[in-house]
Formats: structure tokens, C-alpha cells, sequence
């Protein structure tokens, strides 16, 4: 533990604390809070549960890195820019690819038609996100090089004002943002991740140490979230509807996500943790990370089945 | 602006002005004829600073008007210069730039020669904080005077001088006055300064004119001549008699000052 | 009769512009100028604060930001008084923090987060903390300022007449810089509601910094509208403190009595 | 002898408590008390700067932010500063405007942004408009307040000697306020390079608030911590630069020709 | 703190201060016995505000030193209370509490007699902006009497007031050292009134104590007296005469002002 400013974590035996973070777009947490089912079963382990709401990955890997945490999930990028800063994070779970979740949209009336018409045009994206990484693949398979297209890096909020206005002429963005701009302006898809061949995946990660000192806790988190993800899988509809209260997106269009999203945990297989590496080296050429890592580095053996 | 020919003739009639339920001016009246020189005289508090106030058009009068050459005053007094009872020099310009305030188209040299005249050659490039009490009052004669108004309004602008002193700058007052025949009111508390310059010595008692008292001695006066004492001697016996405008500082408090009696007079 | 108008009148001119550029804005939203998914029009922004409100999570969210608003503003609003204070009245000490403390204060507060978490953890402290600091520095500038331009014949003044430090500070220093510091704390009031919404985006789950952002990420732009409404407001209502407490403050001074 | 060894001593005190934060924090990291992945000592952090100053990266960076503060620093300040003048000289200007300023002033930038971009799109307008939004109030605050205070004693000694509106203006209210604009101005120089952590977010490739939000969102600390520490000494050159400005403006003034 | 019951002891020996090229003071020798009255007199920027701020501490002598009661002066002087040329009261206390402001112990009952002394009962809720010069003074001169100091220093305190407030100030503040029996140093430029007032008129020029004349008159003292004019006539004309400080205003200058011939002298 390098924090010794901030609370001490399960490990100081009495009273064990699991800190899990969570996003409200990150729903298998979300329904497994609602349900308050993981509360029981850890209990029966000897830890009590802390719940605490991120706004995004990266700050949620943030206060994972600086012990703030002890669990948590995002989507494939961050850990990949936490291990390159050397946080002491593990992958101890993936979830099945979703790779319709995200797109490259246009506006309607655009002439851009596929994504080599994109040859030139300025193109909104958050960097260093899987949508960027959609892109650079979506390019790629168009022939197309990445230099050949203006990137303009913006957050989703931004980017949605700047699509909308006109400053941009695409837009390569996840869910629910991607659903909401279809519903709201009908905007095209030109490309989405199962086209472009992205996986899309969303990975659950936990602190070293907390990963092997509380195996216990985390496979009861794990296997709680297999509960919830088989719930809700069956349970598309409600799933928005709780999903929806919490962000205010429009239900329809979160039903919407939720019926294309794929549902699933599975443990972090080597083609999991190779797919991860190619994204790794893609961030790498791109100079989003200043060097190379290994994911495999950060994934412990006995979470691999 | 050049040297102004005549100065401005000025009617106030029925002036009251109120600050609060403290009522000032009771229905003031006065007449200066174009280029006289009028000193006031009056207790501490009866309302001669409030005056110039309303004359100069800082302050609006509650009741009564005020006439400027034949117009009814409103807004400011464009013809006015006012010698404050403070110095109010501008404290981020220099003594000589400070002089030159009123001036702007005049050549630098009129207000250097003005410093010289109050006796303040060589400061011209100190900053107003590094004068003493009678400097400061000195510069802003000297601003006062070069601004050469139709009506020049001086509150009490020797007081913080000594006796030599302020005998120089009453020559330089007079002088100036008679070549440039500017209409003159100066608030002062030195009776026989105002009977040494002023054309008519008026005296303010409960918000009126008490007493206008037409000093018919020829120029040069001379202090020492024999009507000028009689003149002095009784406006100042007159301002000695005093209406009380604040309490008076009684023998009837409730700290037992011994008294020590003051008789007054002159020899 | 028309005077009575016309201080009628006044006392609502402050809201004059306000109110119609929200008419105009109503206008133009109307009229399809300004497309409604990107700036909706305020009568949709009302309904949106009336459905937070009937939730009661408006209420809610406003109890939890203005204690943390409060909190910090009398953390870092108190310790910057006494920052402005010692500064002001040493000239050796004022060499020896005013460059650091101004060089703290150019530190952006998103820059500042991952090490507020490392210091203060993802509980309240850390967000207290930044809007302490943010607060400070208004404060502090403007307390510094007013002291250093004190009537120095006044303090003079006070020690030819044998008052203690304490007293020269109470009825010299204080009073004389006072007009200063209401400035700092006029503006401190505001940063304090605006600091929030970098702070609540430390792992927090209500607040209205955390509402504004989170519509932010989630589009919803009639509750991000209102969350800048809200802000505005607050603001308003900032204002209006710091000028009753100028005006009761400042009872003896000229130029703060008119209108 | 030693009062010269003072003088060179003083003139240097006001780095002194900087530097030993640096060495302080420097041992820290070795003795392995401050994570280095959460806060890189001091050589390590250089070492980042050597990098991308190698590369030329961060001279680029600086070059285009220096241009985006100081454009934005020049608009923002300047309608700050007439806003002030108009507010501060007109009373009734001031009842109509000084409220929608202050309610304006209280909207964060974050939530702003979404509104910049469908204003200005997103080119360099936006950026300008953030900074100079940013900068426009303290600046705006400080002139309001300084003109509110200057003498009326002062004023009225303007007026009965003939001057000009603009006499008046140049003469006597913009010297008197200008200890009070000074203030602001200092503060507006930090806000300045503040505003640009969030103006460069918005499709921003360059600059040092790019950078170190960059540096945040892919955690890379050493250059975050070397973006933090070069909007200190952002801060410093302002507060230095507002203090040689303080100095050579306010030479008429005794509190501000000490030390 | 009560009444003092006897003065502070004054020595001043060698006392040479400069503000950049200006000497002002240039070797002064003074002592002052406890309990006495001193008037200094001399013309404007002579130094006479500089002596007074040396002796209160407010400024460090350049050369010499001060003893106050035998002890060396460092630093403030305690003992010392100064009644300044501007009133320096507190805008933002009323005038009440600017009297009381010396004596934080007293009884309010005190100020308010002692504001009613120097004719300013029923002032005492206003702000100081609402007084006019002369009341302002008097603001200040109560507080200083009301301060009970070993040692008064007056820097012209009475300058700004009409001569029949004036003589009841004088008698107040006679009356009041009487009792007090404090060492009382007042400037002034009415060498009537220090005549009145003083045991001691000094005279300052060119940086030294030029005269120096044992006002040798019984208590209370008679301003038509055959004696009391003789010394005043002496003194005057003795001030008169002049040592230049500043350039005089002279008539050798480029404004080519019509000089009109001033006399001086007392009937
Ligand atoms: N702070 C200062 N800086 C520079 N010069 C100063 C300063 N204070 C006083 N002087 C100069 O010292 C001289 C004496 O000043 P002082 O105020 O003692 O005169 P004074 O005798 O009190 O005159 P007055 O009767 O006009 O008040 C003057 O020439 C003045 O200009
Ligand atoms: N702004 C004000 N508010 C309230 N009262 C005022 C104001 N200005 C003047 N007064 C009062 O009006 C009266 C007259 O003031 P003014 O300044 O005209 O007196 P003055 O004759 O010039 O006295 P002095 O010889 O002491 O200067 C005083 O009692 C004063 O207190
Ligand atoms: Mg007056
Ligand atoms: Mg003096």
C-alpha cells in the first residue's frame, strides 16, 4: 500500500472494506447495486461494500491507481494508459466483445458515403478512446491513412455541439452517445466496430494487491456480475429503464443499446490479452503512450480461467 | 484661455440649503458686482464652505436661486475656479504638472513662474507627499490663481501660512486680482486680512448675511493707516460678538475645567 | 408619484437584462434559431428543474453543494484573510509567500486532481480542499491589496495614540482595507460555486457541479441549461450578499450608499 | 558589507520557500515517501521537460498557448477594463449591467463549452472566447471598484477647474483606480494561463493546457507534474510582470516603493 | 489612564535630519522642562512638523538624539500624543468615537463633555465627511486634550477656525494643560496666540532655534495688556523679519505681476 495518505484498504484485517468505483453507463455494476445482492454475499465473506460513482475511466483508474479503490470497470483504453504510467492495476475480467455499440456517423444530409470519403474531412473523436481506435482500424481497412483525415480530439459532449454545428463532417463515437445522435438527428453510420473488425470490450480491473490478497472478494464480485449479466441479458428493457433513471438518456434510445450491447464475463484469455496488446501498440504507434508495454504484465495467472 | 477682461457678476437670492435637519442656509442673499473681491467671515459650521459649494454648482441649493452674469445657475458653474479648504492636489502628479492642472493650453513656463511666485521654485518635480502643510495649501494657490476664472472662489486659502508668508501671498492675491479683475470671494478667518483685501467684508450668521460691511480704503492699504484699524476693529468687535452656531463650549459642563478667563481685544 | 415609479424601477433594473435576453433566448428557440438539442429554449429548462425538483434531488443536490460551497469558502476564505493579513502587515513575510502563494494559485484545479486524490483520498476532504483554494485567492490578493493601501497618516494616527497592535488592526487597518476585501470576497463568492464543478467530479454522486456535468456527459442539455441557470443564479444571489454586506459594512463611506 | 549581503538576500527570499518545497519534496521521493508514479520528484519530472523541450514539442506548445493567453488576456482585459469604467462612472449603466456581469461571470467554463463550440466552432474563437471571458472579470471587478473609490473630493477638484470628461477620466479616475486595476490585472494574468486548461480541450492539438489535461487523461504524472509546475512559473512571470507594472505605474505612491 | 501628574523632560541635542538633498533640520538644540508650554513658530517648510514627528517617534533623526525623561527616544515615544496639521479622524467612526478613540478605558462621558467643550454637542453620530473644516479640527483637538498624554504635541491646531472659537479653544487648552499640567508643544502661526498661550516661543529657521522668549506674564493672561503687546510686537517683528526658507515670492520674476505695496505693523 503506497497510500498511506488515504483509507486503508480491505487488507487491515477487522473490519475488510471492498471499494468498488462504477460509471453510470457501466450497467452490470449498476444492476448489481440496484439489486443489493453483492452486499449479502461479501458479507458472508467478512467484507463490507463501498460504493462510488466515476464520471469516466480515467479518473475512476485514477483513484484505483492512488488506492482510493479497490475494484472497478472501463473500457479498454484506460488500463492501458494506467499500465504505461505504472499503476499497479490487474485485469481480472473482460466482457464479451461488443463491437455494434460503436460508429462512425455522419450527418444526414452529408455526401459522405463510406469511410474513404472521409479522405480530407475532419473527423471528431476523443483521443486516446475506443473510438479512436475504430477509427484508425476503420481507416485502415478503407485504405486510408491516418494522417489522411483531420483528427479533431473532443470530448463527447463537445463533439456532439461540434457535429451538430457543422465544424465537423464525422463523428466516431460509442453508446450511448452514438444511439442518442441516430435517434435525435438521424445521422448515417458509415462504419461500425463489427465492419471495422474492433472487438469492443470492457474490462474489470483491481489493484495488485487487492487482487491477490482478497481473491475471495473478487471472485464473489465476479461471480455476482455473471448473475447480474445473465439477468441481464434476459432483462434488456429494464436494464435500460434503471440505466436511463440514472443518466437521463432517453429510455427508447437506451433500449436501443442495451438490445445491441452483448451480454457476458469471461475470464482474460491470452487472444484477450493479445487483442489488448495490439491496442496497446496501436496507443503506442499513435504516441499516445511514451513506450511500449506488456499487457501481459498486468494480468494474474489464476484469473486467466 | 487668456486673462479673463471682466468678472462675472453673481445674484443669489432666497438660498436655502438643508444637510439632513441641519438647515445651513436660511434664505441667503448677496449680490457681487462684476470683479469685486468679497470676503467672508463666519463661525466655525455657519455655512461659508457650503456656500462656495452652491455657488460653484457642486451643490444644488434646497430652495432660492443662484444667478451667473444675468443666467440662472443649474449644473456646474463653468466660470468658477474653486481654491478648496482642503489642498486636493492629485497626488500622482508632480507639484509643477499639479500647478498646470487648471491650465492645460498655457505654456509650462506660467505655472513654474506661479510655483516661483509662492515661493516654491525648485520643488517643481516633487511629489504633493513630500510637502509640508503650507506647501501643499501654496500649490493649490498657486493652481488657483493660474487658472485665471471670472469668478474665483478661495476657502480660507492662507490658513495653514505664517505670518510673513501669508503677508507675500496676499500681495500676490491682490495683484493678481486687480490686473486680471476676476470676481473675488474668499472665506477667511482672519479679519484683518479681509479688511486688507477685500472690497466688501460679509459676514455669515445663522444662514443670512449679518452684516456687509464696504470697505472704501483706497489701494495700497496700508495696515498700519488709521481707518483700516477702525475698520478692523469693528468687524472684529462685530465677529466677537458671535451667534453662536454649534453649542458653545460652556462653563456649565460636567468635566470641571478650571476656567482660565480670555479676555479679548486688541492693544 | 413618478419618483416612487422610478425607484420601483430600479430596484428592478438589475433584473432588466437578464430577463430579456431569457425572453429573447424563448424567442429565438421558438423560432428554430437555436436548434433545442444544443441550447433548448428556457421554458423546456424550467420543466427539467421542476422534474429534478419535484424529485427532490434538486433540493438535495443544492443542500450538498452549498454545504461543501460553504465549507471551503470559510476554510480557504478565512485562511486567505489571515494570508492578505499577515502579508499586508510584514513586508518580510510578504517576500517570503506572496511569489509562492501566487504561483499556488496558477495551478488549474483539473491539473491538481489526481494529486488532491492521492493527498486527500475521494472522500469530501479533497473537494473541500479545492474550493478552499480556489476561494483563498481572491480573498487573499484583494485583503493584501486594502491593507498595503491604508491611509498610512491614519495608522500613524493610531500609534501616536497608543493603540495596541490589536486595536490599530480593529479600528485602523480592518475598516481602512475593508472596501478591498468585500471585493475579494464578492469575487470569492463566486469562484466558490464555480470551483464546484471541478470538485464534484471527484468520485461524487450529488451536487449541483456533479448534475451539470454529469448532463453534460449524458447530453442532456436542458438540465446542463439549467445547471448554467442555476449557476447564474447563485451568482446573482452572491452579488446581492456581498452588496447588503457592503452596504451595511460600509455605512460611513460615500460611494457606497447611492443606489 | 552586510546590508549588501541583505539586500541580495532579500531579493532572492521570494523564491526561497519555492525551492526548499522542491528539494523537500525531491528527498521525499527518494526516501520513497511520495509514490513516484502519483507524484515524480522534481528530476524526474525535468527530465519529461528535457524530452519534449528536445523534441521542440514544448517551446511549440508554449508559443501557441503564449499567443492564445495573450489575445485572450488583450480582449478580455480591455472590455473588462471599459466595462469597469462604464459601470464605475454611470451609476445607472452600472444597475443595468454590474448584475448580468456578475451572473454571466458565475457560469464555469466546462459547462460552457457545448455553447462555445456551436458559437465559435472549433477553431481559435473559442479558445479566445474562454480566455477573455476568464480573464474579463476580475479585471472588470477590480477597475468597477477602484473608480467607485477614487476620491470625490479629488473628483470635484476636476470638475470646478474645467477639465474635460476625458481630462477628468485620464487625469484623475484612471490614476486613482489604478492600484485597484493593478490588482486586477495580477489576477487576470494567472486566470489567463488558468483558462487555458479548459479552452484547450476543445479540439486543441497543442498548448500547455492540452498537454497537461493530455498528460492527466493517459496518466502520464511526469508530465502533468512538469505541466503544474510550469503554471507556476506562469504565475510567477505574471505576478512579477504585475509588480514591475505596479512599481513603475505607482511611483507616486508610498506603499508601493518599499522593498 | 488618569491625568498625568507631571510632564515629560525633553532634550533634543544636535537634531539633523535630511529628505534627500533638502537638510531640514540642521543641528537643533532644545530642552523642555516638564510641565511647560512651548510654541514654535517659523515660516512654512521651515521644519516645525518634522521636529514634532522626530519627537513622537514618528520619523528617526539622521544625527543627534532625543531624551525623553532622561531615556534616550527609540522607536515610539510612548509618552507622546500628536494632534496632526490634517485632522486624520476615522471616516468610518463616528465623531464620538474618533474622541474616545485616545481613551479606550474612559467613560464615553468623558468624550461627550469634551466634545461638547469644543462646541460640538449633539455631533456626535455623524461620520467625520459630514463636518466642515473647522469642526473637523475641533474633532481632532478632542481627542487629543481627551488623551491625557505626558507630552502634547499641537501642530497648528487651531488654524482652521474663526477668531471667537478660536480664543475659546485657546482657553480650553489652557485651561486643560493648567490642570493637566502635561509639556505641551503646539505649533502655531499666530504669535498673538502663542504669546497667550505659551511659556516658551521658539522660533525655527534654517534648521535652528533662532530665538527662543520666556513668555514672562502672570496667568490668565490679558491680550490688551501694555506687556503682553510688547512681547508680542517684539516677537512679530522679530518673524517678520524672515529667514527665507522657500524662495521668496519675489518681484524680480518673469510674470510681470503689478506689485502692490503691502505694509506691515499693528495699529
Ligand atoms: N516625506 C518627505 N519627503 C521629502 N521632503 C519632505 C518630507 N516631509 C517634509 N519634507 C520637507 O521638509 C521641509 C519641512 O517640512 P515640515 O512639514 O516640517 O514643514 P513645516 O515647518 O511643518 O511647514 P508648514 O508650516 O508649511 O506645515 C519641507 O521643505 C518639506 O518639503
Ligand atoms: N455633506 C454634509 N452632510 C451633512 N452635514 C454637512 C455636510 N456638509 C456640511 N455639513 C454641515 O453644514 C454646516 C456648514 O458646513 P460648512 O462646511 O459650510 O461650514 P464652514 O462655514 O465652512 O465652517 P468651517 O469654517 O469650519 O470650514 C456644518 O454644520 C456641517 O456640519
Ligand atoms: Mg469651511
Ligand atoms: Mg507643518
Amino acid at each position: 500500500g503506497e497510500s498511506a495518505l488515504s483509507s486503508d484498504s480491505g487488507s487491515s484485517g477487522g473490519g475488510k472494506v471492498v471499494r468498488i468505483g462504477y460509471q453510470k453507463g457501466s450497467s452490470s455494476l449498476l444492476v448489481l447495486k440496484s439489486q443489493g445482492t453483492l452486499e449479502k454475499d461479501l458479507k458472508q465473506l467478512g467484507y463490507t461494500l463501498q460504493w462510488t460513482e466515476f464520471q469516466a475511466g480515467p479518473p475512476l483508474l485514477e483513484a484505483l491507481g492512488a488506492g482510493s479503490i479497490d475494484f472497478g470497470t472501463t473500457g479498454a483504453p484506460p488500463p492501458i494508459f494506467a499500465q504505461a504510467a505504472g499503476a499497479d492495476l490487474v485485469y481480472v475480467a473482460a466482457t464479451k466483445p461488443s463491437p455494434k455499440t460503436q460508429a462512425i456517423l455522419v450527418p444526414k444530409t452529408s455526401d459522405i458515403k463510406s469511410v474513404a470519403d472521409l479522405k480530407g474531412k475532419k473527423v471528431a473523436v476523443q483521443k486516446g478512446s475506443s473510438a479512436h481506435a475504430l477509427l484508425v482500424q476503420a481507416l485502415e481497412k478503407a485504405g486510408l491513412k491516418y494522417s489522411d483525415i483531420q483528427p479533431v480530439y473532443l470530448a463527447p459532449s463537445d463533439a456532439k455541439a461540434a457535429f451538430e454545428g457543422g465544424s465537423v463532417d464525422a463523428w466516431s463515437i460509442w453508446d450511448p452517445y452514438y444511439a442518442m445522435e441516430v435517434a435525435e438527428t438521424g445521422a448515417r453510420v458509415i462504419a461500425d466496430g463489427e465492419s471495422a473488425g474492433l472487438a469492443n470490450r470492457s474490462f474489470y480491473l483491481a489493484s495488485r494487491k487487492f487482487a491477490t490478497e482478497h481473491k475471495d472478494a473478487v471472485d464473489a464480485i465476479l461471480k455476482a456480475l455473471e448473475g447480474a449479466e445473465g439477468w441481464s441479458e434476459a432483462h434488456r428493457d429494464e436494464v435500460a429503464k434503471l440505466v436511463s433513471s440514472q443518466t437521463g438518456v432517453d429510455e427508447a434510445v437506451q433500449r436501443e443499446v442495451e438490445h445491441r450491447r452483448v451480454y457476458g464475463i469471461i475470464p482474460v484469455s491470452d487472444d484477450i490479452v493479445r487483442e489488448q496488446q495490439e491496442l496497446a501498440d496501436l496507443f503506442y504507434s499513435l504516441g499516445l503512450i511514451p513506450k511500449k508495454i506488456n499487457v501481459r504484465d498486468a494480468v494474474l495467472p489464476e484469473y486467466q480461467h | 484661455m487668456s486673462t479673463v477682461d471682466y468678472g462675472a457678476w453673481i445674484r443669489v437670492q432666497g438660498l436655502r440649503k438643508r444637510f439632513g435637519r441641519n438647515e445651513v442656509l436660511k434664505g441667503l442673499d448677496l449680490e457681487v458686482e462684476p470683479g469685486q473681491f468679497v470676503a467672508i467671515v463666519g463661525r466655525s459650521g455657519c455655512g461659508k464652505s457650503t456656500l462656495l459649494r452652491l455657488l460653484s454648482g457642486l451643490e444644488a441649493p434646497d430652495e432660492g436661486w443662484i444667478e451667473i452674469n444675468g443666467r440662472p445657475l443649474s449644473g456646474r458653474n463653468p466660470a468658477a475656479r474653486v481654491m478648496f479648504q482642503d489642498a486636493r492636489l492629485l497626488p500622482w502628479k508632480r507639484v509643477l504638472d499639479n500647478v498646470a492642472l487648471g491650465r492645460r493650453d498655457a505654456p509650462l513656463e506660467e505655472a513654474r513662474a506661479m510655483l516661483r511666485h509662492v515661493g516654491l521654485a525648485g520643488r517643481e518635480r516633487d511629489w504633493p507627499a513630500q510637502l509640508s502643510g503650507g506647501q501643499k495649501q501654496r500649490v493649490a494657490l498657486a493652481r488657483a490663481l493660474l487658472s485665471h476664472p471670472a469668478m474665483l472662489l478661495l476657502d480660507e486659502p492662507l490658513g495653514a501660512l505664517d505670518a510673513l508668508t501669508r503677508i507675500e501671498m496676499q500681495g500676490l492675491v491682490e495683484s493678481l486680482w486687480w490686473r486680471g479683475r476676476f470676481t473675488a470671494i474668499m472665506v477667511t478667518h482672519d479679519v484683518e486680512e479681509a479688511v486688507a483685501l477685500a472690497d466688501r467684508v460679509v459676514l455669515l450668521e445663522h444662514g443670512r448675511v449679518a452684516l456687509d460691511e464696504w470697505v472704501d480704503l483706497d489701494r495700497p492699504r496700508k495696515r498700519g493707516d488709521q481707518r483700516f484699524g477702525a475698520i478692523k476693529e469693528r468687524l472684529l468687535s462685530r465677529v466677537m460678538q458671535g451667534g453662536a452656531v454649534d453649542q458653545p463650549a460652556g462653563s456649565e459642563d460636567s468635566l470641571p475645567v478650571e476656567k482660565v478667563a480670555v479676555s479679548l481685544g486688541s492693544s | 408619484m413618478i419618483r416612487a415609479l422610478r425607484g420601483r424601477l430600479s430596484a428592478f433594473s438589475g433584473w432588466a437584462v437578464p430577463v430579456v435576453l431569457l425572453l429573447v433566448w424563448e424567442a429565438l428557440g421558438w423560432a428554430g434559431v437555436l436548434p433545442a438539442r444544443i441550447l433548448p429554449p428556457p421554458s423546456r429548462v424550467l420543466l427539467a428543474a421542476w422534474k429534478l425538483l419535484e424529485s427532490g434531488q434538486l433540493v438535495n443536490d443544492m443542500a450538498v453543494s452549498a454545504r461543501r460551497a460553504l465549507l471551503g469558502f470559510a476554510l480557504g476564505g478565512g485562511l486567505g484573510f489571515v494570508l492578505g493579513v499577515v502579508n499586508g502587515l510584514s513586508s518580510t513575510l510578504s517576500r517570503l509567500l506572496d511569489s509562492t502563494l501566487q504561483m499556488i494559485r496558477n495551478i488549474p484545479h483539473l491539473a491538481l486532481i489526481p494529486l488532491v486524490i492521492l493527498w486527500f483520498g475521494i472522500g469530501e476532504q479533497g473537494k473541500l480542499f479545492l474550493v478552499a483554494e480556489g476561494v483563498l485567492f481572491p480573498v487573499y490578493v484583494n485583503t493584501y491589496h486594502g491593507i498595503r493601501n491604508v491611509d498610512s497618516g491614519l495608522l500613524e494616527m493610531g500609534q501616536v495614540y497608543g493603540l495596541s497592535r490589536w486595536e490599530v488592526f480593529r479600528d485602523i487597518v480592518l475598516p481602512g482595507a475593508l472596501p478591498s476585501i468585500l471585493v475579494g470576497v464578492r469575487y470569492a463568492l463566486g469562484v466558490m460555486w464555480l470551483t464546484l464543478i471541478v470538485a464534484e467530479t471527484i468520485a461524487a454522486s450529488s451536487g449541483i457541479g456533479y448534475i451539470t456535468m454529469q448532463a453534460r456527459e449524458f447530453m442532456q442539455t436542458d438540465v446542463l441549461v439549467m445547471g448554467i441557470l442555476l449557476y447564474a443564479a447563485l451568482g446573482k444571489l452572491a452579488d446581492t450578499v456581498a452588496r447588503l454586506l457592503e452596504r451595511q459594512m460600509l455605512r460611513w463611506h460615500p460611494a457606497y450608499q447611492k443606489a
